[in-house]
């Protein structure tokens, strides 16, 4: 399977503080990859710096979106904004949840088709057919995300008001309405019961399956991330200190040791 | 030469009394991160109360300095009184709601609290008596600096030596620094925050209640609407220096007087706002968290 | 719920503070000159019993506001307001919308001219408070400055009338191109800023067009002004003066209905669901894929529009401009018209609009507490009803199930 | 759907509507004549508007008390333009719909000018005792406008006239307040000056009001080597600038206009007054009816006379005598008879010119000695 993305020397400097320290990892189509480590590993700040919301110090973050003809376009995407790097086909979702709590579920979702869609104030006014049949399509394809996530319950609710497992879903959905082919998902599963997290397992996989959608994903349940993922990558204090399959970072001594005093649920 | 020195004293000047205003700006968007419209307000009672009480003291025959302490205590006092009930009138009930609410709040009470001294007092303009008398100390220079000037100068020195000191080494001093680094983990390790805000609003508005009586005296006038004018621009000053940190709020006082000194001395006052104003703009462009602001990372 | 008596110990504790707050500012009245001091100690028994009285309102809005906070968690809604309950009551949207449409079109025919020019004012501000309303309600940027934008399009008018002779109508557009012009000129620089820096920024801004306006006597006539503007025509007849009010009337009533025809489709279009996720996280909004600088800059050019619009209006309704017209306070009292209607919501704005602008007008009286009740409206609102008095309401959307499945 | 969303907002707007209607009456029309009161009655300048109403109060009563003029009496309606023009325009409205006759006012020359339309449309005499912007008369806009105190214009030459012949000076700062007025009558001293040849304007500078501290702008005058100021603006500026000047030493002359000629302006600036001149309103004390009406005005309303109310007063006195004398309240008939009948008031006899500008006010110049404005003869 072909590289989607390549992240290579990465490093990132908060003043005297290295945040990340020359990181490589890569991520194939069709993959789903977990990024584990301790708490302040410097996982978070990985996701920012990909997605554009830091700019990282040096190294590179080369993307090949995978195109029909299989005929893909190696392109660095350092310096971009967090909007042209959603174009270019990664999402994510937020650790601490960002949803737009005063809109409805629905129009949630409706902001991720944005970048896919081309309307302006002119179109907004005038509302001409075309115009009126991207609003249509807006909001038919969104509402398809939301069956799919089964949240189609939810359509007309507003965020704020949805249970909390619901909203971590909700954020998914809206990173899928994006048309992404790469979703990064911070910690999906905090906060969620175990009957939560297995259906997230589900959704994952199906998410993969069924859309060919690779999904990268910091996660601190260790049996979410031993049964989802195809690799792991394990950081520490800004490096990458393993990887591998899960069976192999499940033995790996120094990833133990990396842990000591963390309990690995596995 | 000489008319430059005079301009940079006069801006001096100005920049000190900016610093006095600017410091409680500073202090309260530190801890809280909001614009306390409402201070120049403060500003202005306490230089209301200042006059009022000294006029009443007058009238009674006290003598000039007991006038002079008196009035000032009158003004700190008066200050912070409504420092702390605007704080908990307009600002604590919108701890946690969305940044406009409470900003939005604040230039209500800002709105209010002018148009309060102007139904309960006057719209008229009120000599301010000249509390700090004129002295001689440096003839024949006098003409490049007057007494009331070095008055402002040293107090205000003295005042930010005092606050520093404050800050770092007595106990609220440093609650008010955890609170600002990060409000929920100081209650965490037992501060109790709502205390120190309404301790900031305290201190911030005996700083501009001295401020009030110092350039009150200086002018020789007052009226309602003195506060709005120079909150503004003390509000300008602080986000020149970097909003929330105490040395940028005189650093940027000080480069906003300078400025505003040297435009008018040697291009023309008629656009003496425009150029303090631009100068605002320009900073905030290239250095988005002031001179000495540190910019902080969003948190994501 | 009866007060108890530590309630009521409590609002004896409150009025003590009051009493004393307000000491020297309510009950001295000094003459610094004459050194005369009048004692009002008759003020400060009213500050007593009021703010006593007031503080159990006080205590009650805010129990009631916790446990309307507690409900919407739970699952049930804010308790709606009076104009929400009637809005949302068929039985009298139907009738209502007759007699509206009746009283708006007879309206200058029974009232005399000082009625209509009110109404006018009135009306100018329910546009200005819509056009604030995407740049403030929608987009959540504040903007202090709005005024300037006002003072561009009035300036636009009376400069093109002076000079030139142009037309009303001719200006109508070149004002909105204007404002929109002045909007962009203002946003790139500035809507990197954060917030409460936007904020002051664009006070600052505000404050410049307004010094260099007085300052530019060779372009802008200076603090003088711009005098014998012409009112607007119709198809090229001038009008006695109380016709042209009337005309100016249903200009104006075409104004608003087009502001709200425009902002109600913005609202539910791509381009608003930008702006309202903007307010609601920048952050995420971003990470969605919205270009964030570019629809900011859209929500100001349009904010700056309408301002642009109404600014020639108000140059064509007063016949003269001077720049002390165009004041921070007049940005405040736009604003206040906002906070009060609701962030977002046109029929709250619009109703928020014709109380601020025709009640004092109406009761003298009390004219000289407007300002001071416009403050204390913005306090109070934040702090008890942020939703404004129109909350603004979702669309939602129907789906029927077997569609999709 | 989305029609449904229009409408139902459309209504509120209109709901709302009806609901502030109701709170709204239409004024009934009796048999008097109807004398509007134009002005800024509350705000920040109502301490110039209302002692003007209360003067036209006090002509009014006189009047109705001989048994009024034409048969009818005269009723003053007196409505607040709070000095802005945009609120000009509605009170001016206001007053047109109740039917005025005539008008005293408005107070500001700003609001004045936006007020003015319209009562040309409506066929109204407006005639100011406070608004001296010289393009009120001289730009020949305003057919309908007079007023009994002279303009801006004839107040800066009075000021340079002063400057250069009794103090022969040949070095003069000129500063204003930015304002309407103030920036107005500099610009008309700086003119003057450089017009007579005999001196030369070192300076022309704008000062920004409400400034915490004015030494840069003092420290500017003094190098600029000026021998005076003159200065338009209002006192609390004034005050504030001879207060720093005389602080740091400067002697040179101040001279100001009828913003300054105000007794807070003394009361302000304390001993640092002592000796500013300023130019006001010819001094008619000396006037028997000055000194009645002052008398009367003190009597009725326990306070002594503001600013302009005798300019007021006198405005009032002309517009009746007019109707009078005309024999009808007919537009043209009152235009007419202000311009050739003589009218005795506080002011002296006065008639109006073509342009509006009464004959026989001017202005003289003043100037502060032992606390206190003292006209100077010369």
């Amino acid at each position: 399977m072909e590289t989607i993305l390549e992240v290579n020397g990465l490093t990132m400097d908060f003043g005297g503080l290295r945040a990340l320290d020359h990181l490589n990892i890569d991520i194939r189509r069709g993959e789903i990859v977990a990024l584990i480590g301790p708490n302040g590993a410097g996982k978070t700040t990985f996701f920012n710096c990909i997605t554009g919301i830091y700019l990282p110090t040096q190294g590179d973050i080369i993307i090949s979106p995978p195109k029909a003809e299989g005929t893909h376009k190696r392109e660095r995407i350092n310096g971009l904004k967090p909007n042209q790097v959603t174009e270019k086909g990664m999402a994510r979702t937020f650790q601490n949840i960002r949803l737009f709590p005063n809109m409805t579920v629905l129009e949630n979702v409706m902001i991720g088709r944005h970048c896919r869609t081309r309307a302006g104030v002119a179109g907004a006014i005038f509302r001409n057919r075309a115009m009126v049949r991207e609003e249509q399509s807006i909001v038919d394809d969104s509402f398809r995300v939301l069956e799919k996530i089964g949240l189609a319950r939810y359509v007309n609710d507003q965020a704020r008001n949805l249970p909390y497992g619901a909203q971590r879903l909700l954020e998914i959905a809206r990173a899928l309405a994006t048309e992404p082919f790469l979703i990064l998902l911070d910690e999906p599963a905090a906060g969620m019961n175990p009957q939560e997290t297995h259906e997230l397992d589900e959704l994952i996989t199906r998410i993969r399956d069924d859309e060919g959608i690779s999904i990268l994903l910091i996660e601190h349940d260790m049996k979410l991330v031993m049964s989802l993922s195809n690799r792991i990558f394990v950081m520490d204090y800004g490096k990458k200190i393993a990887q591998g399959t899960p069976e192999e970072i499940r033995n790996n001594p120094v990833v133990i040791k990396a842990y000591l005093g963390e309990e690995i649920d596995a | 030469m000489e008319y430059f020195f005079e301009l940079f004293l006069g801006g001096l000047t100005r920049g000190s009394i900016y610093a006095l205003i600017a410091l409680g700006y500073t202090m309260v968007y530190g801890i809280i991160e909001l614009i306390n419209f409402a201070h120049g307000e403060i500003y202005m009672i306490g230089a209301f109360t200042a006059l009022i009480v000294a006029s009443v003291l007058t009238v009674m025959g006290l003598n000039e300095f007991a006038i002079l302490v008196l009035a000032s205590i009158a003004a700190a006092v008066y200050s912070a009184a409504y420092g702390y009930t605007v704080e908990k009138i307009a600002y604590k009930p919108l701890r946690h709601a969305p940044r406009l609410s409470p900003l939005i709040s604040a230039i209500g009470m800002s709105i209010f609290l002018q148009n309060y001294v102007l139904l309960a007092q006057t719209s008229d303009f009120l000599p301010f008596p000249s509390l700090i008398p004129d002295f001689e100390f440096w003839e024949p220079y006098s003409h490049l600096l007057r007494s009331t000037q070095l008055v402002i100068l040293v107090t205000t020195t003295v005042i930010m030596v005092l606050l520093t000191l404050l800050i770092k080494y007595t106990k609220i001093g440093k609650a008010m620094r955890a609170t600002a680094q990060d409000r929920s983990m100081a209650m965490l390790v037992g501060v109790n925050v709502n205390q120190v805000i309404s301790m900031t609003f305290v201190i911030g508005s005996c700083l501009a209640a001295v401020g009030g009586v110092l350039i009150a005296s200086h002018i020789g006038q007052i009226n309602f609407f003195i506060g709005f004018i120079a909150g503004i621009k003390a509000f300008t000053a602080a986000v020149l220096g970097g909003v929330g940190s105490i040395p940028g709020a005189v650093l940027g006082s000080l480069i906003l007087g300078l400025t505003e000194s040297f435009a008018t001395g040697y291009v023309s006052s008629d656009y003496e706002d425009v150029f303090a104003f631009a100068l605002l703009v320009l900073i905030l462009i290239f250095r988005p968290a002031g001179l000495l602001g540190r910019s902080t990372m969003q948190k994501v | 719920m009866m007060p108890t008596l530590s309630e009521i110990k409590k609002s004896f504790l409150v009025s003590l503070w009051f009493m004393f707050l307000t000491f020297p500012i309510m009950v001295i009245r000094v003459n610094t000159t004459e050194k005369l001091v009048l004692w009002r100690w008759e003020n400060m028994a009213y500050m007593g019993i009021g703010s006593f009285l007031l503080s159990f309102v006080w205590r009650y809005m805010l129990w009631r506001k916790e446990t309307g906070k507690k409900d919407s968690e739970s699952g049930t809604l804010q308790l709606p307001s009076f104009f929400e309950r009637i809005l949302s009551d068929r039985r009298y949207i139907v009738p209502a919308t007759a007699a509206g449409i009746a009283l708006v079109a007879i309206f200058p025919f029974v009232m005399d001219t000082y009625q209509t020019n009110i109404m006018i004012t009135a009306l100018m501000y329910i546009v200005l408070g819509l056009g604030l309303n995407i740049v403030v309600g929608l987009a959540g940027l504040l903007d202090l400055g709005y005024v300037a934008f006002y003072a561009v399009g009035a300036y636009t008018y009376g400069l093109l009338n002076h000079h030139f002779g142009l037309g009303f109508w001719t200006v109508l557009p070149i004002g909105a191109v204007m404002g929109a012009f002045f909007g962009i000129l203002l946003g790139f620089p500035v809507l990197r800023l954060r917030g409460d820096y936007l904020a002051i920024v664009t006070l600052g801004f505000g404050e410049i067009i307004r010094l260099i306006l007085e300052n530019w006597n060779e372009f802008s006539f200076g603090p003088s002004g711009i005098a014998q503007i012409a009112r607007p025509s119709l198809f090229g007849i001038q009008l006695s003066l109380s016709s042209s009010i009337i005309y100016l009337y249903f200009v104006m009533i075409g104004m608003v209905l087009f502001t709200i025809f425009v902002v109600n489709r913005l609202q539910n279009s791509r381009i608003g669901r930008a702006w309202i996720a903007l307010r609601e996280d920048e952050v995420a909004c971003q990470a969605m894929g919205i270009d964030k600088t570019r629809t900011k800059l859209t929500a100001f050019a349009l904010g700056a529009t309408w301002a642009g619009m109404v600014g020639v209006i108000f140059a064509a309704k007063t016949t003269f401009i001077n720049p002390a017209s165009f004041t921070f306070l007049e940005s405040a009292m736009i604003l206040a018209i906002v906070v009060l209607g609701g962030m977002g919501s046109i029929v709250g704005v619009s109703i928020a609009a014709l109380i601020l602008i025709l009640l004092p007008e109406y009761l003298r009286a009390f004219s000289e507490f407007r300002m001071l009740i416009f403050g204390a409206i913005m306090v109070i609102m934040m702090v008890f009803r942020p939703q404004g008095i129109v909350a603004n309401v979702r669309r939602s959307y129907k789906f029927q199930p077997d569609k999709h499945s | 759907m989305k029609k449904k969303v229009v409408n139902k907002q459309f209504i509120t707007v209109i709901v709302a509507g009806l609901l502030v209607l109701t709170f709204t009456g239409v004024g009934s029309a009796a048999d008097t004549i109807k004398m509007g009161v134009g002005g800024a009655h509350s705000g920040d300048l109502a301490s110039y508007g209302l002692p003007i109403v209360k003067a036209v109060k006090l002509v009014a009563e006189d009047v109705n008390a001989k048994g009024g003029i034409l048969g009818k009496q005269v009723e003053v309606i007196a409505e607040d333009d709070v000095c802005k023009p945009e609120v000009a325009t509605n009170t001016a409205t206001k007053l047109v719909s109740q039917g005025v006759t005539v008008v005293v006012g408005h107070v500001c020359s700003g609001a004045t000018k936006a007020a003015m339309d319209i009562y040309k449309d409506a066929k109204v005499v407006a005639m100011s005792g406070s608004a001296t912007n010289p393009d009120l008369t001289q730009s020949g806009k305003y057919p309908n406008f007079f007023r009994t105190i002279a303009s801006d214009d004839a107040q800066a030459k009075l000021e340079v006239d002063f400057a250069l012949d009794v103090l022969k000076l040949k070095k003069i700062a000129v500063l204003h307040d930015k304002g309407d007025y103030g920036k107005g009558l500099a610009e008309f001293a700086k003119t003057f000056i450089e017009k007579s040849g005999k001196a030369q304007v070192v300076l022309f500078e704008g000062i920004t009001p409400g400034a915490v501290d004015y030494s840069s702008v003092v420290n500017k005058v003094k190098k600029a080597g000026a021998e005076a100021i003159i200065f338009g603006g209002y006192h609390p500026e004034a005050s504030k600038i001879v207060s720093e000047m005389r602080k740091s030493k400067m002697k040179i002359a101040f001279i100001s206009d009828d913003g300054v000629k105000d007794e807070t302006f003394i009361k302000v600036a304390g001993k640092y007054a002592e000796g500013v001149y300023a130019t006001g309103p010819k001094d008619t004390s000396t006037n028997p009816l000055d000194k009645a009406v002052k008398e009367a005005y003190k009597k009725a309303y326990g306070e002594d006379v503001g600013v302009f109310s005798i300019n007021g007063y006198a405005a009032a006195q002309a517009l009746l005598n007019a109707i009078q004398k005309a024999g009808s309240t007919d537009y043209d008939a009152i235009v007419k008879a202000l311009r050739t009948e003589q009218v005795d008031t506080p002011l002296g006899k006065i008639k109006f010119d073509d342009r509006g500008d009464a004959i026989g006010v001017g202005f003289s110049v003043y100037q502060v000695k032992d606390g206190k404005y003292v006209e100077l003869k010369n």
